[in-house]
This record gives structure tokens, sequence and C-alpha cells, in this order.
């Protein structure tokens, strides 16, 4: 490979601290999800009334998976700018197939 | 040459205009020719549309046609560089405002037609029959009333009628072009659309949707007669006696070969819903037979004999037993004779 | 340079997965084939949703589902997507033993949640009779849980395929693209389960 | 069919080499040759159905046949003629066009050709097994569950292979112009084809998957039992609609967007302007693309949606109006105060303007929903799509033949012919398919079989029937001409149309490597800006170095031919328990072939600046 196409940009102990940085909040990202699951399936078991219930479970389902793209996933960093903007394309069709077939699927 | 292609264009349009113009299409037929509500709703927004389509077209066309009279490449300009022009902000404005004010008259118009047609507020109080779609063939039920039809469905002129259709098999689409747009016939659910003929006649029906390779044969009569005739005929229909002995003795043997055969295992006379095969009930009055062939004694003839010559892909082939011709005609004289009333196609002036 | 060259602390560029023209393409490639498979889930929650009531008499998800084993179905499946990160960590930092182990936990992990996932089917198929031919319920439900879990096993091949592949080789600039390419797919298969256990599980349990 | 390459090779060889390809440029020339190959078929079977309507109650075929034709007509000429013809010119130009030397994923390209063509020889074999699909290229459930033999199933199968070729050259164009344009080739910069190559693909990216999970419940209903469309059983047909239309009207733009940027780059060309209002244009593919993923259920106005439902939709629809009025008139703005040459490039490019807003408004009166009641399912509907797909894609095509042909194949095509070739076609069009706009409305539904004697329908249909012969007239002289222009054409050299955009500024055909060095970009249509100011060619943004090429492979082809067999196993085991051996089989090769390819390193090879040297400029 060229070394033109090639940050060779050595790897030394400020990056190493900069990975460590990151990876906790990586692991706050994940203490995170797994309250919101817990929180979650809590809701459920106590037998809330599905109005309240299912919204928001829905509303904790959707943070959890924002946390997902944009830690997990990277999709706060730059260089995202094309990939997160055809993610938020998918995300609008999925939104519009999603809600014709829960609303007017039995008209 | 290219007065030479505008000649050819101007002739083409010309000759198809002329065409065009001789005949809309065939009488209660057409949607060019609405007679009925629902009809003319649709005829007014395409009206309008049109308009505003033809007045858009005449502008493009300007346009196009100065652009290539004026700008060709003439002869000697080869090495001519026209202006490289990157835009026109007040152009670009333009033609954007424009064709959304447009867009605006068309589409209020038509967001008041839809909901107009759909308005169900009136069901209650108004005649409802349940409609069922069969591969290839209609099944009307007249709610409340024990009065059962196929093909031909009568209604009364100037009122609302409510359709309630259903499916038993794959989709079809109900429609009366000359009356009213069409509505899917859906096998899960009960579709709903009213329908409004102005004067008397015999509509033409046709299915809309594609269902099976007799999908072009399913065709059905809508026959508008006035509310009194209406009524009558639905009390004619109210007492017809199922059992009733045929005078004719040709036709009596026919009663008892349909007996026999168990065609009754399909197909009612009288007012049960049963719908395994079409109503013969009024079979004797019927506009077509086969939803589309005259209904001549040959013709039901050649229908019981091999259905699936007519029809392909019916369900009625091979369900029962093979018959000879002269057990058929002797069949078809005993439906032929099944008219239990005075009310006819004929009272709405006959097929068109 | 060789992009075969194993990776040692002096050439190690600062993000191994995008610092060739190929890693560039596959990190974007990946992202993009994200968006279909968006799509294409959507799809498929959409049916369900639709479908869900419609049981044809057969059983109800309230009679079906049971909330422990989803629950440890999706505990499983979301440290394997932290397990993933660590790996990542690992080889942003050039470690490439710790990266392999940590993706190896990530491989067993998610065996663990297809294991749990069979025998939820298995359950469903002995003990109520429910299957993909019972109702529409039936046919929805296990196309979308069942997709999700062909995902899961399709990753778990792809990962087991690199672990072994590139075992002896160590990190290198032509294999880390892969690696994180996998680890985003995994991401995305968790993403993907947040709404299953979400919409599946915990609203058939309420409604 | 770069002939002049292939010469003195083995037979042997060239195929060889044709299977392994990995070369975009002959990956796209594959993909336009089977889709024209495909196109002569959908057009036989055009004219059958013609000829079954010449006149009223007409036996020239049966009743089932028929049926069989127009699924067959529709569903080939979508997915297997014009769907991949334009994926071939994108396939061939677009790197091309942004400076590229190849595209992202030379190998995944490959698989999406082969994917391709099998899926269509797979459709194609049902003819042979018993029976063509019959349910409409839209196949409807519950009729496609019910329609008996395999046809429905190979139409499964064979979308559904061609669905995931289509899929893969979607996100491969996408990455291809993120990463891979020249220096200096910024966004805006792009040439519009290139930029409709790019909305194209997130088009294809967003709308396929619907249809594949629409396949995938058909699939499962018509082989495995499931409930999906089984009204018995709870299961709702309207579903396989929705799916169907979320992916099919995105669909139709996936076919005339490219269509608008072959126009938006030959008239500029022939008009000696730049492009009017590059912005707009831009913005409009956008807002095309955005819009055509919200009217979906202006399909199914019929269906019994409801009054809420349809209105949206309805004004939805409409609203399209607006981003292709601005292109249109950004068209002719181009050419207003331009220095116009005619030849047969441009004719077809001419001839679409009129056609095609023609087919764009009677769409627009199909967006009244309350309008539409009376169009729906009629010849109405029917002439407003051939409006727009034969007076905006297949003119296209023919356009973007006559106009690129020199430089994927150097040669210029014969213009006397061309012009020929074009009058037969539009004029025939115009017969075919202006008189059914009133067809329908006088009452005759599509997809029938026959229409009834005495309905005032016999003379429009007979018209239209001799259109349709027309048409084919003009189809074989394109033939003649491209087989004659093979053999007998006029050389071309590098840039024949003294054009504006990149690709016209290396020779015809195209080396392997495209650019020997890559361009440095100045602005829009760089090679006019290198013309004007003087130079006349493109100056190059590095140095000569060695480039990087990746290697041919059997593998795609292998891994296709792993999931046909598949497919025919999933087709057959229906029948016969033991066709589950050809799924297992044509699985394990397929994904076999997957591993072997991940596990057997390719870095590709390089074609060392030496050698380049040695050939001449
Ligand atoms: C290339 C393919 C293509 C394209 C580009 C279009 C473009 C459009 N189509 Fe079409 N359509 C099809 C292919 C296509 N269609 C197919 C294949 C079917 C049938 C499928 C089947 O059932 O088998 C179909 C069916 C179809 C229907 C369903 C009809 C029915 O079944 O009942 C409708 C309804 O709204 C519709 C609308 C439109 C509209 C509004 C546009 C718009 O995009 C058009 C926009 C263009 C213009 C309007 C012209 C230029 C504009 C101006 C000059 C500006 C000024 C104009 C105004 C203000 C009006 N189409
Ligand atoms: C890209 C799309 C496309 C294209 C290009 C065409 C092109 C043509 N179509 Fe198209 N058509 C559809 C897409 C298309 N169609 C679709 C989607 C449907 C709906 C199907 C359905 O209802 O499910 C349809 C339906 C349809 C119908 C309605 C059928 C019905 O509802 O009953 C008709 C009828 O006239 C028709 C006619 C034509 C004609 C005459 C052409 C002509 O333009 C064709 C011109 C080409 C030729 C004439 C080729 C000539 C070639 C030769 C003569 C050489 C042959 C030799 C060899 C094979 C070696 N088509
Ligand atoms: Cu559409």
């Amino acid at each position: 490979m060229n070394n033109d196409n090639m940050n060779i940009d050595k790897i030394n102990s400020f990056q190493k601290q900069q990975n460590k940085e990151e990876m906790k909040k990586q692991i706050i990202t994940f203490v995170l999800m797994i309250a919101f699951t817990v929180v979650a399936f809590a809701v459920v078991a106590s037998g809330l009334e599905a109005i309240y219930a299912v919204p928001l479970i829905l509303i904790l389902a959707v943070v959890q998976v924002g946390f997902q793209f944009y830690y997990f996933m990277h999709m706060k960093d730059e260089g995202h700018e094309v990939p997160s903007s055809l993610i938020f394309g998918g995300i609008w069709v999925a939104v519009l197939t999603i809600l014709t077939m829960t609303t007017i699927i039995w008209w | 040459m290219n007065g030479w292609m505008g000649k050819i264009r101007t002739v083409l349009l010309l000759g198809i205009l002329s065409i065009v113009l001789a005949a809309c299409g065939k009488e209660n037929l057409t949607a060019l020719d609405p007679k009925g509500y629902g009809a003319d709703t649709s005829m007014d927004m395409i009206i309008l549309t049109t308009l505003i389509m033809v007045v858009v077209f005449i502008v493009v066309i300007i346009i196009y046609s100065i652009v290539l009279i004026r700008f060709r490449r003439k002869k000697g300009q080869e090495d001519y560089i026209p202006k490289q022009v990157e835009g026109n902000h007040t152009l670009e404005m333009v033609w954007t405002a424009i064709p959304i004010l447009l867009v605006l008259i068309m589409g209020i118009p038509a967001v008041m037609t839809v909901f107009n047609l759909a308005d169900e507020s009136e069901a209650s109080d108004s005649l409802n029959i349940e409609v069922t779609g069969n591969q290839y063939w209609w099944h009307f039920n007249y709610a409340g009333e024990e009065v059962v039809t196929s093909q031909d469905l009568y209604i009364p002129t100037g009122e609302k009628v409510y359709l309630n259709m259903q499916s038993s098999d794959v989709i079809h689409s109900f429609w009366v072009p000359s009356i009213s747009g069409k509505m899917d016939v859906n096998p899960e659910n009960v579709n709903t659309m009213y329908i409004e003929a102005y004067e008397e006649g015999v509509y033409w029906g046709k299915c809309a949707e594609l269902c099976g390779p007799s999908h072009s044969l399913m065709d059905f009569k809508v026959i508008a007669v006035s509310p009194e005739e209406f009524e009558q005929w639905i009390g004619d229909m109210q007492n017809v006696d199922p059992a009733a002995i045929p005078q004719d003795a040709v036709a009596q043997e026919g009663k008892d070969l349909f007996e026999a055969n168990n065609c009754m295992g399909c197909h009612a006379i009288g007012s049960s819903p049963s719908a395994v095969g079409p109503n013969l009930t009024n079979f004797g009055d019927r506009t077509k037979i086969a939803g589309y062939l005259e209904p001549t004694e040959e013709n039901i003839v050649d229908w019981i004999m091999d259905p699936d010559s007519i029809k392909p892909g019916n369900k009625m082939a091979g369900m029962y037993p093979d018959l000879t011709k002269d057990e058929a005609s002797s069949i078809a004289a005993y439906l032929m004779q099944l008219k239990p009333s005075e009310i006819t196609p004929e009272s709405a002036g006959g097929i068109k | 340079m060789s992009q075969d060259h194993s990776l040692n602390p002096e050439t190690m560029p600062h993000d191994p997965a995008k610092a060739t023209t190929e890693g560039k393409h596959k990190f974007f490639g990946l992202w993009f084939f994200l968006g279909g498979e968006t799509v294409l889930f959507a799809c498929f929650f959409g049916t369900f949703i639709a479908l869900r009531n419609s049981t044809a008499g057969g059983p109800t998800s309230q009679e079906l589902f049971g909330l422990e084993l989803v629950f440890l179905m999706t505990i499983l499946l979301l440290t394997s997507s932290l397990t993933s990160v660590y790996a990542i960590y690992h080889m942003k930092n050039n470690d490439f033993k710790k990266m392999q182990l940590w993706f190896g936990i990530t491989a067993l992990l998610g065996i663990g949640f297809l294991a749990c996932e069979l025998y939820e089917f298995a359950h469903y198929i002995t003990e109520y009779g429910f299957t993909f031919r019972s109702s529409a319920f039936g046919s929805s439900f296990y196309t979308l849980v069942g997709f999700h879990g062909g995902h899961v096993v399709f990753g778990l091949s792809w990962l087991i395929a690199l672990m072994v592949r590139n075992a002896k080789r160590g990190l290198n600039l032509y294999n880390a693209p892969k690696y994180n390419t996998f680890s985003l797919y995994w991401h995305f298969i968790d993403v993907v389960w947040v709404f299953i256990f979400t919409v599946v599980y915990l609203m058939g349990m309420v409604s | 069919m770069s002939i002049a390459a292939t010469q003195n090779r083995g037979f042997g060889a060239t195929l060889w080499d044709y299977l392994t390809t990995v070369d975009h440029k002959k990956i796209g020339n594959m993909y336009i040759a089977a889709g024209a190959f495909f196109f002569l078929i959908g057009g036989l079977e055009a004219l059958i159905i013609r000829i079954q309507l010449i006149k009223p109650e007409n036996d020239f075929i049966t009743a089932g046949l028929y049926n069989e034709m127009i699924t067959m007509h529709g569903t080939t000429m979508i997915f297997f003629a014009a769907t991949p013809i334009l994926i071939g010119f994108m396939n061939a130009i677009m790197p091309l066009q942004i400076g590229a030397r190849d595209v992202a994923f030379p190998f995944l390209n490959a698989l999406g050709f082969w994917l391709f063509l099998f899926g269509g020889i797979l459709l194609n074999l049902s003819w042979i097994f018993g029976g063509a699909p019959d349910a409409g290229w839209t196949s409807y459930a519950p009729l496609s569950l019910q329609s008996p033999g395999h046809g429905v199933d190979f139409y499964v199968m064979g979308l559904q292979l061609s669905g995931a070729g289509t899929l893969m050259g979607g996100i491969n164009f996408i990455v291809t112009i993120v990463t891979m344009r020249a220096p200096g080739m910024t966004y805006m910069r792009m040439p519009l084809f290139s930029w409709t190559t790019f909305v194209t693909s997130i088009l294809i990216l967003f709308a396929f998957p619907a249809l594949t999970v629409g396949l995938f419940l058909l699939m499962f209903d018509r082989m495995f039992g499931s409930a999906f469309f089984d009204v018995a059983l709870g299961g709702n047909a309207i579903i396989w609609q929705h799916l169907f239309w979320i992916f099919g009207h995105p669909e139709v733009y996936i076919l005339i967007l490219p269509a608008f940027g072959i126009f938006s780059e030959i008239i500029p060309a022939f008009s000696k302007k730049r492009l009017f209002g590059y912005t707009s244009m831009v913005f409009a593919t956008f807002l095309i693309a955005f819009l055509g993923f919200m009217v979906w259920a202006h399909h199914m106005f019929t269906v019994g949606l409801g009054p809420v439902a349809n209105a949206i939709f309805a004004v939805a629809t409409m609203a399209i109006a607006v981003p292709t009025g601005i292109k249109i008139f950004n068209w002719l703005a181009t050419m207003w105060g331009g220095s116009i040459t005619i030849n047969s490039a441009m004719l077809w490019a001419l001839a679409f303007i009129p056609s095609f807003t023609i087919g764009g408004m009677t769409g627009v009166m199909l967006g009244a929903a309350s309008a539409d009641y009376q169009y729906h399912d009629t010849y109405f509907v029917v002439a407003h799509f051939h409006y727009v797909i034969v007076g905006g894609v297949v003119f296209g095509i023919f356009a973007a033949t006559h106009y690129w042909y020199p430089k994927l194949f150097g040669r210029i095509l014969n213009e006397g012919m061309g012009k020929l070739a074009f009058w037969l076609f539009f004029i025939g069009f115009h017969l075919t398919f202006f008189i059914q706009h009133f067809l329908g409305l006088m009452g005759m539904p599509r997809r029938y079989w026959v229409f009834l004697e005495g309905q005032g329908l016999d003379t429009g249909n007979l018209i239209s029937t001799l259109g349709a012969f027309l048409m084919g007239l003009g189809t074989i002289v394109v033939l003649i001409n491209v087989i004659y222009t093979a053999v007998k054409g006029e050389k071309a050299p590098a840039d024949p149309w003294d054009a504006r955009t990149l690709e016209w500024s290396i020779p015809s055909p195209p080396p392997e490597y495209n650019f020997k060095k890559l361009p440095l970009v100045r602005g829009l249509d760089p090679l006019w800006i290198e013309k004007t100011e003087g130079k006349g060619k493109m100056t190059a943004a590095e140095p000569a170095v060695d480039i990087h090429m990746p290697n041919g492979s059997i593998f795609p082809f292998i891994m296709t031919i792993g999931f046909f067999i598949a497919s025919l196993g999933f087709i057959f085991q229906v029948d016969n328990h033991l066709w589950l051996l050809a799924v297992y089989f044509g699985m394990a090769l397929a994904l076999g072939t997957m591993l072997a390819r991940s596990l057997k390193d390719d870095h590709g090879h390089h074609i060392h600046k030496e050698e380049l040297e040695r050939e001449a400029d």
C-alpha cells in the first residue's frame, strides 16, 4: 500500500491516554444502557397500564439505541457525516413504513 | 427537416383527435359521459386537471419551439461559443412558484372530493347491498330485504345506494365507469362505497383488478330503474317460489335435471344467501350470460357443456357430471323461464 | 511498506481501521449497508406489528412470552456489544492478543444468546404447538426474530473466520478494517435486538 | 465487446476474461448487453400483447398465456432491461466522470452483475418449467398465492437474486462517489449524471430492502406454509401491496433519475452551454428522491385506505411536479441562447422533453385521488407509465447509447441509421400510447386478455398495435446500427462531441486504469474549462505513480451459480423434498466461495509507471 493514503502518526502515550478516556465513556454508556433495559423490564413487570407503559418503553429503546449509535458505533465522531445522514435517511423510511403498518393497515 | 417533422406531428395529432372526437366511447360504459354522482365528481377533477395540464403543456411547447427555431447552430458559425450562463434566480423562482400554485389549485379540490366520496354518514338510512366478488362473477345481497341476485345489480335512480363489498377469494375491483369510480373488493375487510345513478339505464360494469385468467370476462351490469319500479322489483323477487313447476314440458324436464345433477349445491334460486355459484333467481332476465355472451339458448348450452371454453379457469368446470346436449338444452329452457318480475333490463331502456 | 507487515508501535497509525483506502471503503460500505438494513428490519417490524394480534385462535403473546429468558438474552447481547468495544479499544492500542481475547468473549456471549433463542423457539413449539404456520402472528414472529437470529449466526461465523484466519498473523492494515466492520455490524445487531425486546416481547406482554 | 482488445486472443481466453473481470467498464458493458437482450425479450412480449389486442375478442393467445405475457413483459422490462442498462451506464461512465480509476468494490460489482444476470435467466426459465408467473408484475396476494405451478416461485427467486445484486451495486456507487473523486472534484463540481447515480443509489439502498422483505413473505407463504397473506389464519394481503409499493414507487425514480442525468449531460454538450441552474438541478434531484418515498399509496387509492390517507398521498404525489418542473425548465433554459447541434443523441433528448412532460402531467392527473378512482387499473395508467418510462427512460437509454458508444467502444454509431431509428420509434411510440389514454377513459381496464366487440374500443386498439410495430422496427434498426458500427464504424477520437466532462479527456475506449495520472479538477465541466482556457487537456494532479489494480476473480461467478442452484432447489422442494439437496449444495457452494474469498488475501497488483510510460500517449 502506498504511504500517501495512510496517516503515519505513530502511536504514543498521548493517544493511549486518549483511548483510555474514550473507553471510560463507553463504560458509562454501557451502564446506562443496562439501566434503561432494567427500567423497561421493570415497567412491564410492574404491570403498568399499556397507555403509559408502551410509550415509556419505546422512548427508553430509542434513547438506548441512540447511545449505541453515537458512542459504541462512534457516530458522534468526525468523518461520520455521510454515514449518519444515510442512517437518518434509512430511519426516515423506516418510520414511514412502520407508521403505515401500524395505522392504516386495518383502516 | 424541422418543417417535415412539424407536418407529421400535425397530421398525426389531427388524425388522432378526429378519431377521438368522433366517439368518446360507448354510451353507458365510458367514463367521459358521466351519468352518476361518483363519475360526475371524478369528471370534474379530470376536467380541471386536464385544463391545467393543457395550459402547462402549451407553455412548455412554446418555449421548446422557440428554442428549436432560434437557437439551432447556423451554417458558418461552427466555432461560435454561446455565453455560458450559470442560472437565473428570478426565473428559477418563477418556475418553482407557479407549479406550487398550480398544485394547490388541484390539490384542494382533490382533497375535498376525496372526503366527499368517502362520506358514509347516510349509510344507515339508505339502501345497503352486500357485494361479493368471486372468480369470475358478482353476487349481490340486498341486506334486510331477503333478495339476492348475481351479475345484474338493480338499483333505484336518484338516491345513494351503499355497497358493502368483500371478496370470497382474490382481490377484485368494482367499476361502473359511467356511474362511479372504482373500489377494490378485498378478501380481508369490507369496503364501503356509494353509487348514485342520475337516470334510468343499463350500465356496464367491469372488474378492474387482475383476478385470474378470466379477469377480462368478469363483466356485470347495473340496472337503474325508477324508485317505484325498484320497489316493485324487490316485491316480485321476495315472492319467488323456488319450487315452482314450469309450465313448459321441456323446462320441467330441465328442472328435474337441475335437481338430479345437484346444481343447487352451488346455485340458489330464491333468496338463499348461499354464494358458491351465481344466484339464478332471475336468470331469464339476465342481460348477458357468463357476463358477456348474448342470453341465447345456444350460448347457455355451450356454457353448461364446457364452461372452461367460455370463461377459462372458472370454478364451475368439472363440478358436475357430463351432460348431453339435449339435457343441457332442457336445463337452458328451465333457466330461461326464470323471470320473476316484470321489471327487467328493458324497463331501464335495455342494454346500450 | 506492505500491508501484511504486522503492526508494531513504530508504524502504528492512529486509526488502523481507516488508514488505507480499502479500509475507508469498507467502513463506508458497511455503514451504508446498515442504512439499508434499517429499512429491511423496519419492514419486518411493520409486518409484525400489523399481524401481532392475528392469532387465529392460537396462543397469544401474553400466553407465550416470559420476561426472564428475554432479559437474560438482552443482557448477553448488550454485554457482547461492550466486549467488542473493548476489542476495538485494544486494536487501537495495537494489542492484538487482548483484542482476540475480547472478541473471543464476544463470540461466546453471542453463542449463549443463540442457545437461549433456540431453547425459546423449541419451548414454544413443543409446549404450545406455536409454529411458523400456526397463524399470521406466528409467521411474523418467527420471521422477525428469526431474521435477527440469522444475523447473529452470520455475525458469529464472520467473527470466528476472522479470528482463526488471523490468529497467527497479528494485526495489520489489511485485517484491521475487517475487524472494525465486523464490530459495527455486531453493534447493529444489538440495536435491532433492543427494538425486538421492546416491541415484540415487552409490548406483547403489556397489551 | 471491445473488439480491438480481444481480436488476437482465443475465444476461451476472452470468455475467461469476462467471467473473471472486475473492471467496471467491462462489467458496465456486460450489464448493457444483457439488459439489451432482455429488452428484446420484453419487447417481443409487448408485441405479442399488442397482437392479441389488435381486434376485439381475439384468440391469438389463451387467457392464461396472456397473463403470463403481461407479467413477464412488465417484470422483464423493469427489472431486467431498464434498471440494468442504466446501472450499466452508471458503472461504465460514473467513475470516468469523477476521475476515479475504479469503483470502491470491484469484486462486489462483478458479483452484483452475475446475480442480476442469473436472476433474469432464472425468471425466464419459468417458460420452460411449466409456466411463467401470471399475477402481474405487481404479484398482488392472494392471486399470487393461488397461482398454480411454479411461475410465481420463479418470480420470487429471480427477483430476490437480482435484487441482492442491485443492492450491492447501489452501495458500491455511493462509496465510490463519497471516497474516490479526483483531486478538486468537489461534490458541487460533479457532473449531473454522477449526481443522479449517487441519488439513485441511495434510492436503491432504501427501496430494495422493502422488496426483499415482501418477496421473503411471499416465498414463505408459497413454499413453507406461513400465513402472512392468508386471511383464514389472520393474514393481511394489503401488507404485500404496501411493501411492494414502498419499493415500487421509488423504483420508478430509480429508473427516471439516471435518465435525467443522461439528458443533463447531452443537452449542454450539444447546446455548447453549461447546464442552466446546476445547483437547483442537484437540489431538485434530492427533492424528487425524498418525496418519492412518501407517495407510494397513490397506487392504492382504490384499496380503501380511507379519505385521510388518500388525501395526504394525493397532495404529496402532486408535489413531485414541482422539482420535476424545475428540471424541465432548466433544460429548456440551457438550450435557450445555445448553439444546438441536432444529431441522433440530441434527437432523443429533444423528443424526451415533450414526451416525458405529457407522461408527467398524466401522472399528476392520476395523483388527484378522486379522479384516479376512474383512471386506476385502466389503460390510462398504462398510457401514463409508458409515456414516462418509454418517453423518459427508454429515450434516455437510446440517447446514452448514441452519446457514449464512442467512449465505450471506440466507434461512432451511424448517423443515418440513428435518425431513421429515432423517427420510426418516436412516431410508433406516440401512436401506441397516446390513444391509450382515451381507451382507458372509455372503459377499458388494463390486464384484459380480450376487449369485447361493440364497445367502441376497436379502432384505438388497432392504432395502438400498429404503433407498437413501428417501435419494433425502430429497435431493429438500432440493433443493426450497433452491429454494423462494431464491424465497420468510423473510429472515434477521445472527444468526438467537443464535450465538457472528464470522461472525454481520456482515450476511447479508455485503458484499464482509466487515468494515467489523476486529473486536477478546477471547476464544473473540467474539460471544457481546460479547452476554453486554451490548454485543451487536463492537468495531472500527481506525478507518475504505480497504479494499483484489483485482481480478476472467478469467485463472483461461482458464488452466483451456488445461489442459482439453491434457488432452483427452493422452488422445486415443494414437489419433492430431494430438491432440498440442491438448496444445501447451492448454499454450501456460495458460502464456501465466500469463505474462500475471505480467507485468501488478495492485494491486487500494480501497473508500474515504467510500463505506463512505454505506452504511447
Ligand atoms: C419512470 C417511471 C415513472 C415516473 C417518472 C412517474 C412519474 C409520476 N407518476 Fe407514475 N407510474 C409509473 C411510472 C412512473 N411514474 C408506473 C410504472 C406506474 C404503474 C405501475 C403499475 O400499476 O403497474 C405508475 C402509476 C402512477 C400512479 C398510480 C395510478 C394508478 O394505478 O391508479 C400515479 C398516481 O398518482 C402516478 C403518478 C405519478 C406522478 C405524479 C409522477 C411525477 O413524478 C411526474 C412529474 C412530472 C411532471 C409533472 C412533468 C413536468 C413538470 C412541469 C412541466 C411543471 C409544471 C407541471 C405542473 C404544475 C403539473 N403514477
Ligand atoms: C421499462 C418498462 C417498459 C417498457 C420499455 C415497455 C414497453 C412497451 N410496452 Fe409495456 N409495460 C410495462 C413496462 C414497460 N413496457 C409494465 C410494468 C407493464 C405492466 C405489466 C402488468 O400489468 O403487470 C406494461 C404493460 C403493457 C401493456 C398493458 C398490458 C395489459 O395491461 O393488458 C401494454 C399494451 O399495450 C404494453 C405495451 C408495450 C409496448 C408496445 C412497448 C414498446 O415500447 C416495446 C418496444 C420494443 C420492441 C417492440 C422490441 C422489438 C424487438 C424485436 C422485434 C426483436 C425481437 C427479436 C429477438 C428477441 C431476437 N405494456
Ligand atoms: Cu408511483
